[in-house]
């Protein structure tokens, strides 16, 4: 608990009965990934901090409590892009974009040339006119990241900002949102499915679990020694976890046959073909063994094994190829 | 009271004095150059209570003594009775239910109508009917003497129970009859001057113009019966 | 603790005072009303058989109303929302007319229409078929005069709503009478329980239309409102109790229906 | 092609059906008492200086109704919507009880209260100011009567509107004014716009309040209703005429008005 | 133009002004991914094909036009995923997913079971009873994609159905999708902005530019020999088009210097930096030359070379790192 804390940065604890109960520290200028498997609480943190959602517990941001005395929603100084864009329907794309600087004094003039700017940023000038019911879901994307930003907030959260944008703009908004989050103090707490953002645009990594963080760390840690499934599936790895001890090793360290392996091979198991789905030149292929694994097979190997849904095989991996840790006490 | 200039006096009246009223305006703005005299037509009832809240007007004339009675701490003069009206049975002209005199108003199927026993023509009408020992009952009670004339010459009702001006300012329009008894059940129409009157003088000449002989021409002349 | 009951701040004064100067000038009035009141003689008026007789006509012309906006005003509101078909325009205003007359004139529309002489009165009355002084001329003006505020409101919620899920609902393959029935009506229901509110309660107080069309007869066409005009020519008293007679029942139903319906929305 | 007017399909009988029903109901008697109105008297009653008179007041009546319901009616509806007060639920069935009532009893109600011998009109008057049997006094009922049923209209389409967007504009920092101003108010406007024009509708077509409250003075308090309803104890077909002008004139501003409220959302 | 073809699976021509002007055809059990930028018309061209927005042309599908004459919507047998889900806030997710088959005529008793199932297949079975607005964003993902699904369409039309799917859902529900599609005779349009999904799940990719085909083709064809940049971004390549002749290469084929590079690289470009990001091990360098090239460099390089927005750079590729073809005539 960090209750008494106050860094420059962010320092929030929040329980939401049955959703949440988190706690979260980021330093001046940080960009948080926050990832876990949908219904985590991840949505839920971000409104919790925001003041949205009626949540227990302590948050400052700035080295300034939110809390106690409690702040309004509209004294946070906060960016929030909503999951659903949430973009005001009757205003222009412009007005959108414009409406947080004109509601904190900026004068008409400014704001619509400060909105335009960034519209122009995200490659929406031209559209700076439509009603939201007039933009594609992309467009409508860039819209609601350019109103959230333009106010240059203390904290910054974005919820799936990315999600629905091409590949071209999704990196164009990754390099853009880099070079603004580094010219200022502010924390930004991204919620991202993806593995490219967490591992690429985040200094830290949260990971939520049924609404508690089940590891937090540097990108680079979380990835190589996940201790939840969900982020062994997001970077492609198998994770078995025994008590505080994790195992993990690579799908295309998996040797799949339909007999019993025999051998050094310390780890077996047997289990039923759950799926097999393309995966780059390789077939992936998901069983249910006592936990789900995933392994990676030529495609020739496949139609030799007649690997199909249901099709009962036997998984190995040699010992050298196994990673194995302890989880960090939290 | 002043006789120069734009001098205004408004009178309360019950909505049944609508002709003969306006008629005697005009005759007294004739009288009286630089006087207009305004006219608040209204049911009695409603008229009086608004001359005891204060409402402006200089003159009140209302339909029956009961109602005049409700008004009686406003008034600056004692009410004097300027006309008086009788009942009659009316029918539309083409009388569709055939009928031939009072009577007939108990066969099956005639359809016929009268005032609701608060307001002063009902309260006329039931007495008629008790001592004529009529059993058939209406098929609506209507709130004032003018809705009953309305179903009876809209052809809505086959009879109707009116004052005898009505019935007389309805000519074509209606068939009359006469109901046995109804001299027993006039009708008193009383008038005053009010205490909120700024022309008391204006307003007394007003009532006496009413009751003057020229005034009980017109109400003559309209059906009413005279004091 | 971030557990706040108004996240979004106190109301601003520029909202307060206003709202609470119209609040002061609707609730004022029954305040007053309320306290004039004789309520000594309350329960003596209620049980006189014209009381009794004039509110069970009422509750039946304003239930009969409700249930005539839900099962004609709805469908025409529908049309008006959703249907492009021509001359709606007009239809749209018409429909608006008896908003805007004087409810004694409304009356005087109906004898034209459905009197005994009427146009289709007297088609009727060939039929065997008299309205007027029926209990159905009750029911007919208060259709006739509540029907409009339940049309306009339900086709603003309509309207508000949107095509959005009627089109979701045809890729799924409902057709347009499920599509009504599951989907737009159930969105609409605020805007339907609203009109059916403003509906009910125009028909409570309605005497103008009724009065003229199907007269005032104790038992059979004498409604509450009829009822106390009456009263207020003889004894304002007595109408003033006949009228918190009306008032204190029509509360406890909106009392129980009006926080039910809104609050679940 | 698939170009196609009706992707949804023709609407159904049952609905189709029911609906024209309503809409005849609605028009019938409005298309009756059309044809019976004596059209040739039409220009003279229109240019007698007591028509003038009445059809200036009652616009003007019906103008300020709309514009309190606007200035005060909104924020109430706002706070009713979306402010969490002790007594919110008393206040919003208190508001829905001008509804109820017969309008001549609004009127007595609006006595209690703002006549000489009234609760607030004693003090006015003491204060120099007298209500009763002025044109504030029709004013002030016009508005008494019709404000509820603007309340009830924008109250509902705030709250199916939702909280939503004004919880967008907190984040954006927008306090609670420049919200409700810039983002809650233009949500709900297809509302709004429905409850002006019912309020206002209500307003042409009132007079048993006014009548109780302000009399029937001509030039000062005698509406087109009023008006109307004296002339039909006179002369039914100078009644008609009337009646016609008033609703020629609520017509020819409802179809200006109406198509364009409903059809920009 | 195929105005007269009729194929067992799809054909058809739509024309939505100014926003769409494309041919498409798949055969039956084909899954098409259709990939473009955002604003491209991929959304218009399955509300078009869907009847929702009027459009000119003609479409048939599994035999049977739906143009001449018009088939009502209701009448398609259509599936549809929309972007924003759109599911009925009104109904629970199990009356979601039900509906479909309640309209089609299915008893209540039947649809409900078969509506839990498919809730149970994509793993929310235990959310059934909940409305729309008390799920997470992936968990309402899942029912709008079960909805879509249940009533088993001649068409299935689904809009980014993975975006916002955690990645061991997302990888779940492309197995059960691959297993659907592999067992009925329907076509299947998916809208993607994922590379994955368009390499492994597809059997053809329609690429759309500015509402117009720019390219179809297998997978793995348009993957090596992207016409547009947006193709080119999805799947890590520079392109440079000269009419119909196309240039690629690979972002780690490019050398990035100071100074003019000498020697045999014959492709060079001179540009300003425009952003940098972190790409796997290396770092995405994005740059604005004669057109926008990206070049992936090691970090040391980048910290050596003091590779920031705005400086100005070189950058060139050896002939033989670039491969050239030319447009197939469309
Ligand atoms: N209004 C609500 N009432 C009850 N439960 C809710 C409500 N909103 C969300 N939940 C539940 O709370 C949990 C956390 O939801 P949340 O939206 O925070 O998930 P998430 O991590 O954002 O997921 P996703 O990646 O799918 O968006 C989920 O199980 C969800 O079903
Ligand atoms: N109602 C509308 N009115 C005018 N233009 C529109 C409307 N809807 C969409 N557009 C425009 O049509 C073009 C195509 O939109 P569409 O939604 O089909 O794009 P998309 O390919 O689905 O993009 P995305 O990947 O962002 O969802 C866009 O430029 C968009 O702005
Ligand atoms: O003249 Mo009256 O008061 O309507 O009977
Ligand atoms: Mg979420
Ligand atoms: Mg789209």
């Amino acid at each position: 608990m960090a209750d008494d804390t106050m860094t420059a940065g962010l320092s929030a604890t929040v329980r939401v009965d049955g959703r949440l109960d988190a706690t979260i520290t980021a330093d001046a200028g940080d960009v948080v990934a926050v990832i876990g498997p949908n219904g985590a609480g991840k949505t839920t943190l971000l409104r919790a901090l925001a003041g949205l959602v009626p949540a227990a517990g302590q948050v400052s941001v700035g080295g300034r409590s939110w809390t106690s005395p409690p702040v309004l929603v509209r004294d946070r100084n906060l960016g929030f892009v909503f999951q659903d864009q949430s973009l005001f329907p009757h205003l222009s794309a412009l007005d959108n974009v414009a409406f947080g600087l004109r509601s904190r004094g900026t004068s008409r003039a400014e704001a619509d040339a400060t909105a335009r700017a960034w519209l122009e940023r995200f490659g929406v000038g031209d559209l700076a006119a439509r009603r939201p019911r007039e933009l594609s879901g992309g467009q409508a994307q860039r819209v609601a990241i350019a109103r959230a930003l333009a106010p240059a907030p203390d904290l910054l959260l974005l919820d799936e900002p990315f999600a629905g944008l091409d590949v071209g703009v999704a990196t164009a908004l990754r390099i853009e949102l880099a070079r603004h989050l580094a010219s200022y103090d502010g924390v930004a707490l991204l919620v991202t499915h993806d593995a490219i953002d967490a591992l690429t645009l985040a200094d830290r990594v949260l990971v939520l679990d049924e609404g508690v963080v089940a590891q937090t760390g540097a990108p680079r840690d979380v990835a190589a020694r996940p201790v939840t499934d969900h982020v062994a599936r997001l970077v492609g790895l198998n994770v078995i976890r025994e008590g505080e001890t994790f195992r993990s090793f690579s799908p295309s360290a998996v040797t799949v046959s339909l007999g019993q392996p025999e051998g050094s091979a310390r780890h077996r198991w047997h289990g039923a073909v759950l799926g097999l789905a393309p995966h780059g030149d390789a077939v992936r292929v998901l069983v249910a063994a006592d936990r789900e694994l995933i392994a990676d097979v030529t495609p020739a190997a496949a139609a030799e094994l007649g690997l199909a849904p249901g099709r009962e095989v036997w998984l190995s991996v040699k010992q050298t190829a196994v990673e194995t840790w302890s989880r960090d006490p939290a | 009271g002043n006789d120069s200039g734009d001098t205004t006096i408004t009178v309360l009246a019950a909505s049944s004095l609508t002709e003969t009223f306006t008629q005697l305006a005009d005759q007294f703005e004739k009288d009286h150059p630089g006087v207009t005299v305004k006219l608040s037509f209204d049911s009695s009832a409603t008229l009086a209570q608004q001359a005891v809240d204060g409402a402006p007007g200089d003159v009140l004339a209302t339909a029956d003594t009961g109602t005049m009675d409700t008004a009686r701490d406003a008034l600056a003069s004692d009410p004097k009775v300027f006309a008086t009206n009788t009942m009659v049975l009316v029918t539309p002209a083409d009388n569709p239910a055939g009928i031939t005199g009072f009577q007939d108003i108990e066969q099956g199927g005639v359809t016929y109508v009268v005032c609701v026993p608060t307001a002063p023509c009902g309260k006329v009408a039931a007495a008629l009917l008790d001592d004529n020992g009529v059993q058939a009952k209406p098929a609506s009670q209507e709130v004032d003497v003018k809705s009953v004339l309305a179903k009876v010459t809209s052809d809505e009702a086959d009879a109707g129970f009116v004052y005898t001006t009505d019935a007389q300012a309805a000519r074509d329009a209606v068939e009359t009859f006469e109901i046995p008894q109804s001299a027993d059940e006039p009708t008193s129409y009383p008038i005053a001057t009010l205490d909120q009157s700024k022309e008391s003088d204006l307003a007394q000449q007003f009532v006496d113009l009413v009751t003057s002989a020229d005034g009980q021409a017109v109400f003559t002349a309209a059906g009413f019966g005279t004091p | 603790m971030t557990r706040s009951a108004r996240p979004l701040g106190r109301p601003p004064l520029v909202l307060v005072v206003p709202g609470t100067v119209a609040a002061a000038l609707l609730v004022l009035p029954l305040i007053t009303l309320v306290l004039d009141t004789p309520w000594g003689s309350f329960w003596d008026e209620v049980r006189t058989q014209a009381v009794r007789d004039a509110l069970r006509i009422t509750a039946l012309a304003s239930a009969v109303t409700v249930v005539a906006c839900l099962v004609l005003g709805t469908p025409l509101a529908w049309l008006l929302a959703r249907v492009d078909f021509p001359g709606r325009s007009v239809l749209r205003a018409a429909v608006a007319v008896p908003l805007v007359l004087p409810p004694v004139v409304a009356g005087v529309a109906l004898v034209t229409a459905l009197g005994r002489h009427g146009v289709v009165g007297a088609l009727l009355r060939d039929a065997g078929l008299t309205i007027p002084y029926t209990t159905t001329a009750v029911v007919i003006a208060h259709t006739f005069v509540s029907m409009p505020f339940y049309v306009l409101s339900v086709e603003g919620a309509l309207r508000a709503g949107g095509e959005q899920y009627d089109v979701v609902a045809a890729t799924l393959g409902a057709d347009r009478w499920t599509t009504f029935r599951r989907v737009t009506l159930p969105l609409a229901m605020p805007g339907v329980m609203a009109g059916a509110m403003l509906a009910w309660a125009r028909s409570l107080g309605e005497f103008g239309a009724t009065i003229t069309f199907a007269g005032n007869y104790p038992g059979t066409t004498q409604t509450m409102p009829s009822l106390i005009y009456g009263a207020l020519q003889a004894d304002p008293q007595v109408a003033r109790t006949l009228s918190m007679v009306l008032l204190v029942v029509s509360l406890a139903i909106l009392a129980a229906l009006r926080n039910r319906w809104l609050t679940t929305p």
